[in-house]
């Protein structure tokens, strides 16, 4: 049973008023808001706990590496695939960059590189970069009219152009437009594609089975699932990862070091240089704990509800434009009201406490493709309620009244 | 204080609320003389902001007097730019460098949106036209 | 005036037993331990503060971009540079990488790069990608028979051998060794050489001005600074930070984003891709103020007091051999028992509730200068006081028996 | 339970304290004997160990059993490793699957020293040994 008033409770954040309006907090997109019991973890690991981990002898050190490496079961567990499989870095940016990075040795002049034009920018330059620098194509997949990856569109786009690299995004942050994966991760195992999936905004949503799901990196930043800022991993199939070229190097990842040459530990170590985000993996733990013991039917099921009827009420409002997917959708929400300025309709909506997001959303491309500058964003998590849907279509209400 | 800049604040001054704040500010930029087109080259978009924001900046010799005009695609902007012409347009530099917009901002309860944290541009103008009054005075 | 027993006080952790003893912790060169203002703050964020930074239209996102910034500008001051000239990452490892990375269009083959023998392994395996990547010539800066970096044959090293980089550390982390600096880097600017500073151990302990030092980078790690887990940076002189080549690509780095074609922002935006260690870099704030407010020399004479009665003491133990220099430390100290292997004697210090460290440390190339397996290091910070020492060496003592 | 194993733990289950534990542990150690060094070749050492950690595995056809030697140029990782070998050193393959040394170490007061995160290689080569005993079942 997914027990709403309780699950509210456990975000203290929510609880505050800003401009003497309550906090409605519809920016989970940009970053989740985390449970009492990660804030918890992390105090108590500063402050009972706190060492570096790995090689140490002494007491804190192992109880610290014990830690740590229980959160990689921990998550690996979340996408049911293995540990080693599971490589931390600071956030699902560099998971992409590091992933980018490591195909350099793989590509060749002249290979193809395929993305969409919904992605995030960071699942667009960093493929840009590589293609640069191996001189490969950089290849679109389709889209449909309503902004969503055309499965089987893509799957025979695939089978046509026969790309090394398929990137593709498990849910669009601007838009919420769920990707239907399958299709296109088949048609990348036909023709020997490398999938990479940009899960940043749909592994807390969607809880994914990467097993069943079968592609060969996914990509997620802690700070979107309940977690800590400056943490994110990837999933690679380890036959993959192992294979990917190193990253950054320096401590931890060697096995030798001599002043003329080094050698490097098998994946996941080799691409962990350097001290870790310990505290934010130890803490990460906590939020991975408190989605599994969630009901997930029950969640998306409460999702479902606050999304529909947040479309529902927006739809009644005469000059609003939803450029989202209206069933296929995580929980993000971008509309714009007539020729307004997003930044206007956002900045009023603050007044009342509404804590929306304008911009381009790290998505310029889609803005291209719609001739706007950008949209506002409301998107939505577990611990939102009814209540602030109607708090911010109220307000919305006003701040059209004083734009008008 | 220059009256341009004194008749135009007292409606927002007057302003009961932070609606009617927002209101005064948005007609202001409504009532903002249209920069020529010719005007809006790269050169005058403020950087790094959400929305575009032009400042035109000169400097006119014979009458050693700042020269500004500006624009934006936003209401909000458009209406704290021209609270800042206002402040500045047409003042010499030795005036111009004695105005302190963080003290006027502030006055008005504006004064967040001077910040650099806001992403708007308002304070780097600001900081651009305080530059350009320095080097001529 | 230094205070030692309110500044204990400051650091819960330090509290604890272990193993029915008090906790004795002598590691804090892999990482220090955390005052509670540091702890509070990141509860604080948390709680009441945590949103995504830049480009947010709403109160949260704006505090917390605002708070962000300033400890940009905090940081800065301490070190004596331009804000601008401060980029965060996510440790001194990812600082080199990025430097090394970033130098990369700016070498040409047969140019050379100058590094230490004493160097960590993050301050050697990046310049040797580098090298291989270019076709360089890594070459090697002389060290004193007592391993410390001959400051005036560097400096004449360099005038003969004209490197285009310089990479060395500011101070030992296996040996505690500070750099005399100056010569290196009045020579480096002859020669035109770029010179990058490792101050992953020295940051805390010497509050270097880099103004007056005037090397053209330097990096640090927060969670060696009283600051979280997860968290670096680096220094660089403007002009060059802004020409290095960018490194990780994605989302607030750039300016423009078409799907062919982006262009990137001005240092230090530009290596600043994804969301950052947004928590982290708040709290760091609480730790740079911690030391800013420390009476600075205070402090420096408490740690060499501490240093100094430690290698009195162990002095005095027949068959110690110490590694580190006795008077140029910033407070490691670097030690074997006879031909014991040093595991065996910090399993045993453990057993004592004495955490120290032993293994190779990530300086692998000064333990084959040494020709043994690895040491045991006492590394001491502000928090440590004569009877952390006393215990220590009492332990030892055991420890000792134990084993003959 | 085999013989050897139990007789060799007697003086660690009789300790009085840790650090007579950690002496009988060393005690044992010193008692492994020596293995040749044309064993220690790359493949018989354990990865990601501080200390070098060798063991040599084999299987013995015509006695179905195993064959192990290990050394460590460590005290305590040595006496650890002989009380492994003491475990399973001439085992049938069905007897070593029968074996937990997770319990064993449990029951000595040892069982942090088999935790992944110590580092020491202890946990790699019990693990080594069951598959070994796995496949030739
Ligand atoms: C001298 C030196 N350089 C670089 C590093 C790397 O720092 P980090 O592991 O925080 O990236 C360390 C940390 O051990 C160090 O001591
Ligand atoms: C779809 C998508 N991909 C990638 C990212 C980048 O994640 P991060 O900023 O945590 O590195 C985001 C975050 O905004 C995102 O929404």
């Amino acid at each position: 049973m997914f027990d709403f008033e309780t699950i509210r409770a456990d975000f203290p954040l929510l609880t505050q008023t800003v401009n003497e309006y309550p906090l409605v907090y519809l920016d989970s997109a940009a970053t989740s808001q985390k449970p009492l019991s990660v804030i918890k973890a992390l105090e108590s690991y500063y402050s009972a706990e706190n060492a570096n981990v790995h090689r140490g002898r002494h007491f804190l050190s192992e109880h610290a590496t014990r830690r740590y490496e229980d959160t990689r079961t921990a998550i690996a567990e979340y996408f049911n695939v293995q540990r080693t499989e599971i490589v931390w870095t600071k956030g699902a940016t560099e998971s992409l960059n590091l992933i980018a990075n490591g195909l350099t040795s793989h590509l060749k002049s002249g290979d193809k590189i395929a993305i969409s034009a919904i992605e995030h920018h960071a699942n667009i330059v960093p493929w840009q970069e590589l293609a640069k620098k191996v001189n490969a194509e950089l290849i679109i997949l389709p889209i449909t009219a309503d902004l969503v990856l055309d499965s089987n569109e893509c799957a025979a786009f695939i089978r046509e152009h026969k790309p090394s690299v398929v990137a593709v995004t498990h849910a669009s942050n601007t838009l919420g437009n769920i990707t239907d994966l399958e299709p296109i991760i088949t048609a990348c195992k036909e023709v020997n594609a490398t999938s990479v999936i940009d899960g940043a905004q749909a592994a807390m949503h969607l809880r994914p089975d990467l097993n069943k799901l079968d592609c060969d990196f996914y990509v997620f930043s802690a700070h979107k699932m309940l977690g800590p800022t400056g943490l994110g991993g990837l999933y690679g199939r380890y036959s993959r990862l192992n294979t990917l070229d190193v990253y950054q190097t320096g401590g931890e990842m060697i096995e030798t070091v001599s002043l003329t040459h080094s050698t490097f530990r098998d994946a996941p170590g080799k691409f962990e240089a350097g001290t870790p985000h310990i505290a934010g993996v130890i803490a990460f733990a906590e939020a991975i704990a408190y989605l599994t013991a969630l009901d997930f039917n029950g969640m998306r099921q409460h999702e479902h509800t606050i999304f529909n009827y947040a479309i529902k009420q927006l739809s009644t409002i005469a000059g609003i434009t939803i450029y989202s997917h209206k069933e296929n959708n995580i929980g993000n929400i971008s509309f714009n009201y007539r020729d307004e300025h997003p930044f206007d309709l956002a900045t009023l909506l603050d007044g009342y406490g509404i804590a929306v997001r304008s911009g381009h959303h790290c998505t310029q491309p889609i803005m291209s493709k719609l001739g706007i500058p950008g949209t506002v964003r409301a998107s939505f998590a577990l611990y939102n309620s009814l209540d602030d849907v109607d708090a911010f279509i109220k307000a919305l209400k006003h701040c059209i009244e004083l734009l008008d | 204080m220059n009256s341009p800049f004194h008749t135009v604040t007292q409606d927002i001054e007057n302003a009961n609320g932070w609606q009617q704040k927002y209101r005064q500010i948005m007609l202001l930029g409504k009532k903002l003389p249209v920069m020529p087109d010719v005007l809006k080259v790269d050169d005058a978009l403020v950087k790094g902001c959400e929305s575009k924001v032009w400042l035109y900046i000169d400097f006119d010799h014979s009458e050693n007097s700042l020269v500004l005009a500006g624009d934006s695609d936003t209401r909000i902007v458009k209406g704290l730019l021209a609270l800042i012409l206002a402040l500045y347009n047409g003042l010499t530099p030795e005036q111009a460098t004695q105005i302190n917009a963080y003290n006027e901002f502030e006055r008005l309860g504006l004064i967040s949106h001077l910040s650099p944290s806001r992403g708007n541009g308002i304070k780097a103008m600001v900081d651009k036209i305080q530059t350009m009054a320095q080097e001529k005075r």
